[in-house]
């Protein structure tokens, strides 16, 4: 286990990691590169149009692989916000200032693919009833919270910790969401539309998988990505950046 | 002598400005010791730091459980002088009696006001209220952050001899201030500039 | 337990002191039902149909109001730094608070809801049900919006940043409460609702004290 | 004027400095909008006849919580006594503060109204008319608001007095506006509303900013 | 000598309480004058009854628009310095150009600040600014509440500096205090007791 101890240790090391990331940064960013067009070339050209939505429903593989992202990222975020709070490691917060728009970003854009999907499909953009459109909604809201929670604290040290506050938290209240919302469409008169879990054949699958496989390189690389810019801009007064610097710009 | 602060190579940051670099002092039982320095040198920042106010700061201080008077008076304003002072009382876990309240107002003469709601008293009375809550906590160390402001002469005498009386009997103080205190021993100057 | 009791008291005096502080949640929901009632006047069969929706909207709002002074005013007199500093027990001057906050904006509105519930029209048999429903469920309300106002409290801001940070954590009350009314006025189910809003009150009160300090934390160091 | 061009710049960057206070009252109103949507779930139908009136009285409270804190921070800073004794033009820097209290909580909602309507199920035909008497309603809100803002901004206490003290004030507006919307947009008359409402806004922007200079004295000789 | 000020038999009340009683005084122009008493003794709330900012007295205040210094310093913590500097010259009709402001805060050594938000400056850093705006203001009378509070020795030497040059224009200064005053050349005493 003593490797996980080195590994743990120079986690605490910026520069390690700034340096450590740069394959990986690039090897998501192929991946996702090449997963995200064979499967969406595949999924728009080349696979069988639905029998009852006909092309339509060819925005599944934008949307379905956005709204699970949207939840594993929130995922990821509590996970950060605890790592921080209790180690006070601080790449965990860098995690988290990468992770928040990113997020935000993709869950925003499932709500939007989605509401496009439900125009043709439903006959409306949004439904108040559908226990998956609001706690989407919702995942929203708190995506917002925590960025703008970040802005709204000048010292950063706080907002790190204040963010992952309000992450913790909202990691326990994501179930009872789902649960409660869940529960309150079946109560009312039985719940007008819901999105199916339509028992797919593989040929409509399989492009959808390898575009979920995509779409989470992609975020694996927007994330790394941004943690190391993060990075460079906290330690931008470093001897290591100064050099890095002058190595890339000559200054 | 025991210590009940000691400093050791301490580094103050205010965001990306180093405040305080490598500052080491000691402050004994028995002992007042002024901490001068410029305006914006960061004392008031040092004071926050030992009360454990202020996190961002490399080195070791190891202290006992402080009372501290900051910039701000901590006073209620809608409580009356009594209410606000047997609360602090009790948060600290032991009830004051009125006598004692009393009592701890009139060494600073201030024990008229007793009943005063804390929104209608002059910049001095207030300081002298915090001030008098020092004498209920029955805490080792003081931390005051100018605590002589708005204190008219005789408020800045009796100080003095609070000081003094506390430290007679084992206590320490570390009061930042830019005036001559009555009743301190030492001085450590923290340099800087006005930026 | 003498420390809580003198916190309660002090909050209390607090809220009475600063007269209509202790009403102002009261007074707030008065008006905004009010305002309800007159803008959607003539419509009462409509107005009946909703009106365990709007109450519970206008709760949160009535919340949201109060938990956004609820922090400040100590922290800009330097009460909140000595508080930190010298409790003995730590978060026990903080339940006092909310305790008291609770008080005032969520057991008084149980008082009155049957009157309030009556300006919205609301059937007679579903004004037990809706003051069952706010006693399960505003404690959470209280507790959830204390954590959201102590990581505020330095922030400077109106309310519009707590609502949108603890929006997330009332939607689930919301759908509750509504539900527990509605279900429980129509003879339908409704007690299940009731329980899980009394769970997440019990959730709430035994953890956000923790998170309420630490939040306070926060916030001073920040100041 | 070059007075009244400063005034706006320094309490413009005042909004934008506290950043998300430029658009905390949206991102209320927003808040309040779907906790309503979500609340009157199932039946679009009923949400549809009334969301005129909802919008005015979330409008209403939208801005009693923005004109709660709008002479706040000036107040407990000393910057409004400065003001008071230093001001050349007397009324022109309160004026200005008078404008972008309603820029931000008044012109932003007339912008996103076709948005938030939308959200609450109006008809499409309701849109414009909602714009329109938002337009023309706003300003009377924003101004006599003020001037309760003004009288109580030493008084330390929530927005419930303010609701208090400014209701009887914003009945009118809310009846007014809600029967503009709603006449407009069944084709019935409804512009007679509006003239009225602009008549008010026009009253108010002339006296206004003399009641809250007037009260502004009054709050600062107190505190 | 032209009087800027003339107090006559000015009584003063809070409440029921009267805290003055038929002061009379008169400060000309070239004069710098303390105003001294005990806390509580009502030095704050005369000077606000002379900027117009507290109605509760009788008799009769004669006086020039005067430049208020209060206990609170007047600058909004979100804006920076410069910002709060050019809005409170703009305030009182005359746009101060940038190198004005600039020399006005170098006048108490204070220019490194000009664009730090005041929310982030130390207490003396404030004071300092605070008095920097007298400077952008051009009224004769300065009335200044305790203005050396906060401020470290070299701080208050400027501000002892500033003073006697004000007055040497033609201008006068009252100025409530307890601290001896560099600049000034005379003394109101306000009887009074700390109550
Ligand atoms: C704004 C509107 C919408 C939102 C917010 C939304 C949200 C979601 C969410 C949260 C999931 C679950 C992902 C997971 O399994 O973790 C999901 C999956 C899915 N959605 Fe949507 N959705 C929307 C509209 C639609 C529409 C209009 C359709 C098609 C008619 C649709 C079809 C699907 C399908 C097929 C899946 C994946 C299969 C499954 O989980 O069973 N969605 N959506
Ligand atoms: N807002 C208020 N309401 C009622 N009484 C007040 C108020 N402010 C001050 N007082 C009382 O008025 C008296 C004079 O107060 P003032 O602030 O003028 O004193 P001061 O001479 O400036 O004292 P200090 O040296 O402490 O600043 C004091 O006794 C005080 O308690
Ligand atoms: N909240 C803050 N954010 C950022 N910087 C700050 C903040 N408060 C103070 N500073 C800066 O930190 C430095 C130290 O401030 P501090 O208040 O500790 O000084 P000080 O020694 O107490 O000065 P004074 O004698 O004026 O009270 C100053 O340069 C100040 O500008
Ligand atoms: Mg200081
Ligand atoms: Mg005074």
């Amino acid at each position: 286990m003593s490797w996980i101890k080195r590994l743990w240790h120079r986690l605490g090391s910026p520069r390690w990691f700034y340096e450590m990331m740069q394959p990986w940064q690039t090897g998501f960013g192929f991946a996702a590169l090449v997963l995200l067009l064979i499967g969406t070339v595949w999924g728009l050209a080349f696979a069988p149009a639905d029998y009852q939505q006909g092309n339509s429903f060819r925005i599944i593989y934008a949307h379905v692989p956005m709204v699970v992202l949207a939840q594993s990222a929130y995922m990821m975020l509590g996970a950060a916000g605890l790592v921080l709070l209790v180690w006070r490691m601080k790449l965990a917060d860098v995690a988290m200032v990468a992770i928040v728009p990113v997020g935000a970003t993709v869950t925003a854009l499932g709500l939007f693919s989605g509401a496009v999907w439900g125009r043709p499909t439903w006959g409306t953009w949004w439904e108040w009833t559908d226990a998956r459109l609001v706690s989407t909604l919702v995942l929203l809201f708190l995506y917002l919270g925590v960025y703008a929670l970040r802005e709204a604290i000048p010292r950063a040290e706080s907002a790190g910790r204040a963010c992952a506050l309000l992450a913790v938290v909202g990691l326990v209240n994501i179930p009872i969401i789902k649960y409660s919302v869940e529960w309150w469409t079946t109560l009312h008169q039985g719940a007008t539309f819901t999105v199916t879990k339509m028992a797919m054949p593989l040929e409509m699958a399989a492009p959808l998988i390898v575009n979920v496989l995509g779409a989470y390189c992609l975020f694996g690389y927007l994330v790394i990505l941004n943690m190391r810019t993060e990075i460079l801009r906290r330690e931008r007064d470093t001897q290591w950046v100064g050099a890095l610097r002058e190595a890339q710009h000559g200054i | 002598m025991t210590a009940l602060l000691a400093i050791q190579s301490v580094t103050v940051t205010r965001g990306r400005r180093e405040l305080i670099a490598g500052l080491s002092m000691q402050v004994d039982a028995g002992c007042a010791m002024e901490l001068r320095g410029a305006n914006g040198s960061g004392k008031s920042t040092l004071l926050r730091c030992i009360a454990g106010l202020y996190p961002d700061y490399h080195g070791r201080i190891d202290t006992v459980d402080a009372a501290y008077v900051g910039h701000a008076d901590g006073l209620s304003g809608l409580l009356t002088v009594e209410e606000n002072l047997r609360w602090y009382g009790c948060l600290a876990g032991n009830e004051p009696t009125p006598s004692r309240i009393v009592d701890a107002l009139g060494r600073l003469q201030a024990e008229e006001l007793l009943r005063r709601p804390c929104r209608a008293l002059s910049a001095g009375q207030r300081r002298r209220v915090a001030l008098a809550r020092l004498l209920l906590l029955e805490r080792s160390l003081w931390l005051l952050d100018e605590p002589l402001t708005a204190l008219d002469a005789q408020g800045a005498k009796l100080v003095g001899g609070l000081i003094a009386e506390h430290c007679g009997g084992g206590g320490a103080v570390l009061a930042a201030t830019h005036a001559d205190m009555p009743g301190t021993h030492a001085q450590t100057w923290i340099d800087g500039s006005t930026a | 337990m003498g420390m809580f009791r003198h916190q309660v008291v002090r909050e209390w005096r607090l809220l009475l002191r600063a007269r209509a502080d202790a009403l102002n949640p009261i007074i707030f929901l008065v008006l905004c039902v009010t305002l309800f009632a007159i803008a959607l006047d003539g419509n009462p069969e409509a107005l009946r149909r909703h009106a365990a929706g709007v109450f519970w909207v206008l709760v949160l709002l009535t919340n949201l109001l109060s938990l956004d002074s609820m922090f400040r005013r100590d922290f800009e007199d330097g009460t909140l730094e000595q508080l930190l500093l010298l409790s003995e027990v730590p978060f026990l001057p903080i339940v006092g608070k909310m305790l008291v906050q609770w008080l005032a904006a969520g057991a008084l509105v149980v008082l009155v809801s049957p009157l309030l519930g009556t300006i919205l029209q609301m059937r007679p048999e579903a004004l037990v049900p809706l003051a069952l429903a706010l006693l399960a469920g505003t404690p959470a309300v209280s507790m959830l919006g204390a954590v959201g106002a102590a990581l505020l409290v330095g922030v400077r801001r109106g309310g519009a940043l707590l609502g949108l940070l603890t929006l997330p954590f009332y939607i689930p009350v919301l759908i509750f409460g509504t539900a527990a009314v509605n279900g429980l006025a129509d003879g339908g189910g409704g007690m299940a609702q009731i329980y899980w809003l009394a769970a997440m009150s019990v959730l709430a009160v035994t953890l956000a004290p923790f998170a309420v300090w630490a939040a306070l934390k926060i916030s001073v160091e920040n100041g």
